[in-house]
């Protein structure tokens, strides 16, 4: 079959959405996807790179930047879910019950609480930078750890030496069961997390399957691919939202009472 | 003394080489073990050091002073390699292990250590490599590392195979000298020389057995 | 082929910026690898000692066994000694995960096969007389040993070397017990891991050129020190 | 501990399922690390007998290189090989990036260090005379090397494992240039990081395990061949 | 023929062990090397067989047949180690090392190995690992492993020193008879024997010289 190279983050890929999707396009369409999960940051280099065809990334910025640069071309919006800030079930820097993630965050500064970064120049970690400026903070307090590691391995982080930390709802889901901590703060605005899907700029390489990059991003924000993306259930909990076309309202953003 | 009874020993499966039913030594004799090439010679001595475990029968050595009564017990009985093995540094640093080995420091080391060089022909050689020594120096400095340590037995396996007429001499005159210190001596040796010629007893391996003093004659010729 | 030019003088400027955040990781790195070495060293002897000299029985299936250990991924040592020293297993009283003490013990437990099975197949390449010559001539037990690896110093060394070079450049372990926290535990391999991860390729290979140049410093040192010892055997 | 028990049940569980996903995995972990260690093994041998018996100017400081590319992490290389052969590199036309020949590519990098300086080690311990020895009677100059190496057949056996542990539990090299992409490029330790990535630590020990078997019974195969073959010299 | 001219030898900045102006051998004849114990013996049997480069002079082997000229040329001029390098394989697997090197198969190999262990009294030990042989069976296999080749020259170092009485007569009927199918021999031994004493020619290494027929009373002694 015809090969399409798609980079993708690691939380996409590890919840499962994948493999859960995917079978589904390639049953009616000639092509076969392989699947290349990697950071945020190292995703949008093998675009960049024409390493592969397409990328399915959440770093709004960063993919600004791609697009303008002309590493690549048609970014869609996929879906969305949210971020959530977790931290151990005592809540000893007492951030609990807010929905404010800004006032969260500068509470963890000033009892200098335990807190786990992912300082990996990732989606997840551009988020947290952008709050901590939102909180007129410089991450530099007393419990602050910077792990350069992926959502996962900061997540066992946190709850092996009870701090707290800001992960992707995805994740969290996926692996809630093996952590002992509870989420602090949900629901905020400043929580969003959008997925776009990107086609490498075909002009820039030859020999990128870009017909067969197109015809994916084009099955993932169809009708078809949408509603498996909103059916798409993760230990029965919704996990995407698909918002292909929306203009996407942040405050709809999903809760785990969903 | 030693007191060996109901020996035999051999390799794999196949028949034992020799057996010994018994054999008693008072400890004190010069001795020349002869026997033919594979004859077991090599092997008679690691046993009687205990290098070896016998296959079967028991080897004892008793001591009129009180000490340890098991070989290998360094110092005591001592088995000298047929090609010895010298260790990878200075001809000098070989013997200076051995006085470390045994405790002498400072200045009694090195006195003893530069003594034995020049009675061993090795002074001039005292820097060199010991693995570039020719064949005749190798075995003195063997010999050397063994005399330091004046043991009570010493077991030669053939300690003149390749020396000169000179060294060959020398070598008999220390070992008289070590004779009579009180040092018990077996040597294997296929040639006669002035050294084979002072020993007072022969030891033979022959049809798989061990002949004692059975052949001064025929050695003598 | 422009880009890899520029990313080895990048590389230069960045050892030689003396750059304080670039040599506390590889303070960290030198520091958990070399006490690793040290650590596991005698123990490595030891074993390899008793593979090599003694004989009992499943002699063969022992050695075979540290063969075999040699091929344990980092990371599965890593996820070992990670559910040991959890929270919930049964060492978390010891609050070890997330140190360089955890990842010292990590890389001891990477080093150990590999320095065993190397020492073992030198050890056992010494001619036996070796030992008994020493032993007869009044050598003890540990002197005879010690005379066993000074006859077999280049393997030795080679040994020594091998483990460094694997336990230094490894990642998988250290990341998973060290948790690459910055100015904590995060070594030249973990920071390369990272910038990768973020696809900042030039600066980890800048990083991953530091990592050699000091082993070649390292290895040049040691070559001296092990002077020119070949054979000159004429007999 | 309790969780390691059911980890190792699991792991055997998988195992003798003969789930075809597995063996798949295994598959392509096996065939790209045995190749690599067929095609770096000449060259590798014959660059040690080069350093261990031809006297040339730099020959120490050649030795040492060989033992610091032993410290080269695998991420390192797998990031050298990428920007090599990526779309935008060099060697980009050949389109070799994620495949299984741009691992086993790797891999042979990595392997080459390490069986050049073990069997280094090897070959300069073997005793002159053998070598003169063959070339008197007749033997032709490869005749003499393969002499050498029968001789050496120990170290080199032990060379070669410890190349071959070192490559099939690298990951570093392996998830660059492969790409770990299912039913291609994934192997033992990619789907190891992998499942470690998803927290699924029990899974992916059970692939470590499943590693680890396979890999001692390729040794004890290996230690039955190579026999008993302790010395038993007595002069 | 062997010509040599201005050889001289030593190592690092030692002086020469010796300086040979001239000399010239037929290539015929019997030669008992002698000298003392690091007269330099070996390294003499070494530079003629090629394995060292001399530090000064020249060395020349030419033949009446067309065939390459300067050594190491493998099969004409052979050297034996005073310590043969066994290899780490069968006795028989010794040999048929050589059977290989050398082209032959199948029942020429198997033939020829087999007439030579029976010739050399190892028989008995074809099976045996080369590496536990006793110190003269040793000497016994690499004799054999060179006879083998039929070599124009054989250089042996001390052949005979840990050979027994009835080994030492059955090598000099050996070398006998490869004498006179054409093989020139130079053998160096400290001892005499039935087998020096057969000997043509004398080359003695005294006071750094080489002195050809010199001492052909004083062996006789
Ligand atoms: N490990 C072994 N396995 C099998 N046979 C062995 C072993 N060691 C020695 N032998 C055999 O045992 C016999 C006796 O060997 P030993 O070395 O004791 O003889 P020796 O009397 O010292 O002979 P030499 O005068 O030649 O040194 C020899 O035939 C030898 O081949
Ligand atoms: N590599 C070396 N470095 C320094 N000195 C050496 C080296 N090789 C040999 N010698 C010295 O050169 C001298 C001659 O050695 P050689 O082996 O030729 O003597 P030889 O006549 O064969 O003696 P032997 O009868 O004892 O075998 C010896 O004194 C020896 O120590
Ligand atoms: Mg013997
Ligand atoms: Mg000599």
């Amino acid at each position: 079959a015809d090969i399409v190279r798609l980079a993708t983050t690691t939380s996409t890929y590890n919840s499962g959405l994948l493999d859960y999707l995917l079978p589904k396009f390639e049953e009616d369409h000639p092509y076969q996807i392989q699947v290349i999960p990697v950071g945020t940051g190292k995703a949008l280099r093998l675009g960049r790179d024409g390493d592969v065809d397409l990328v399915l990334t959440h770093a709004p910025a960063a993919e600004k930047a791609f697009v303008d640069a002309d590493y690549g071309v048609e970014p869609h919006g996929v879906m969305y879910n949210d971020f959530v800030i977790v931290g151990p079930s005592g809540d000893p820097a007492a951030i609990d019950g807010g929905e404010d993630a800004t006032n969260a965050f500068a509470t963890l500064a000033d009892e200098g609480a335990t807190f786990i970064s992912r300082g990996d120049d990732s989606g997840t970690d551009k988020k947290e930078k952008h709050l901590w400026e939102e909180a007129d903070v410089t991450p530099d307090f007393k419990g602050f750890r910077a792990a350069g590691q992926g959502m996962g391995e900061v997540l066992k982080m946190a709850s092996e030496l009870q701090g707290y930390t800001l992960t992707d709802r995805g994740t969290w889901l996926a692996m809630k069961d093996k952590l002992d901590l509870e989420i602090m703060v949900e629901g905020d605005t400043a929580l969003f997390n959008p997925y776009q899907v990107i086609l490498v700029n075909p002009q820039r390489y030859d020999g990128l399957n870009t017909q067969g990059a197109q015809a994916l991003a084009e099955w993932l924000i169809s009708d078809e691919g949408q509603d498996l993306i909103d059916a798409f259930r993760l230990k029965g909990k919704a996990l995407f939202h698909a918002s292909a076309g929306e203009k996407i309202d942040p405050t709809s953003a999903v809760h785990e009472s969903d | 003394m030693l007191e060996v009874s109901q020996l035999a020993h051999g390799f794999g499966r196949q028949p034992a080489l020799w057996e010994i039913p018994y054999l008693q030594w008072q400890g004190h004799t010069l001795v020349h073990l002869r026997g033919d090439n594979g004859s077991g010679k090599t092997t008679l001595l690691r046993l009687l050091a205990g290098l070896e475990t016998p296959r079967q029968g028991t080897i004892r050595w008793t001591w009129a002073e009180a000490m340890p009564a098991s070989p290998p017990c360094p110092g005591r009985v001592l088995y000298l390699h047929q090609q010895p093995y010298l260790f990878d540094t200075s001809v000098a640093g070989n013997l200076r292990y051995v006085a470390r080995w045994n405790g002498w420091r400072g200045t009694t080391a090195r006195d003893r250590v530069a003594a034995m060089l020049e009675r061993c022909g090795l002074a001039a050689h005292a820097q060199q490599r010991a693995r570039s020594l020719s064949g005749g120096e190798r075995m003195r400095l063997a010999l050397a590392r063994a005399w330091l340590l004046s043991p009570r037995v010493l077991l030669l396996d053939e300690p003149t195979a390749s020396l000169d007429r000179q060294a060959i001499a020398d070598v008999s005159t220390l070992i008289s000298s070590l004779h009579e210190a009180g040092c018990a001596i077996v040597l294997s040796a296929h040639q006669s020389s002035v050294l084979t010629e002072r020993c007072d007893e022969y030891w033979c391996l022959e049809q798989r057995c061990l002949q004692v003093n059975a052949f001064k004659q025929e050695v003598a010729v | 082929m422009h880009e890899l030019m520029n990313t080895a003088r990048e590389a230069l400027h960045l050892l030689l910026s003396f750059d304080p955040a670039l040599w506390e990781i590889i303070g960290v790195s030198f520091r958990v690898s070399l006490t690793a070495i040290l650590v596991a060293l005698p123990p490595a002897l030891l074993i390899a000692l008793l593979l090599a000299r003694v004989a009992f029985p499943g002699r063969w299936f022992a050695i075979s066994l540290v063969n075999t250990f040699m091929a344990v991924p980092t990371v599965v040592v890593g996820l070992v000694l990670f559910m040991l020293l959890s929270r919930s297993g049964p060492l978390g009283e010891l609050r070890l995960l997330f140190t360089q003490r955890a990842m010292i013990i990590g890389q001891i437990l990477l080093a150990m096969p590999v320095l065993t099975a190397m020492l073992h197949s030198t050890l056992q390449s010494i001619d036996q007389r070796a030992w008994e010559t020493a032993r007869q001539l009044g050598a003890g037990w540990w002197q005879s040993l010690w005379v066993l690896i000074r006859e077999a110093r280049f393997g030795v060394i080679a040994a020594v070397l091998a483990a460094f070079g694997r336990i230094i450049a490894e990642v998988g372990s250290a990341v998973m017990i060290g948790g690459n926290i910055e100015h904590f535990t995060r070594t030249i391999t973990t920071a390369i891991a990272l910038e990768t991860l973020k696809g900042e390729f030039a600066q980890g290979l800048a990083l991953g050129l530091v990592l050699l140049l000091l082993a070649l410093v390292l290895n040049v040192l040691l070559g001296v020190m092990r002077g020119r010892g070949h054979q000159t055997v004429s007999i």
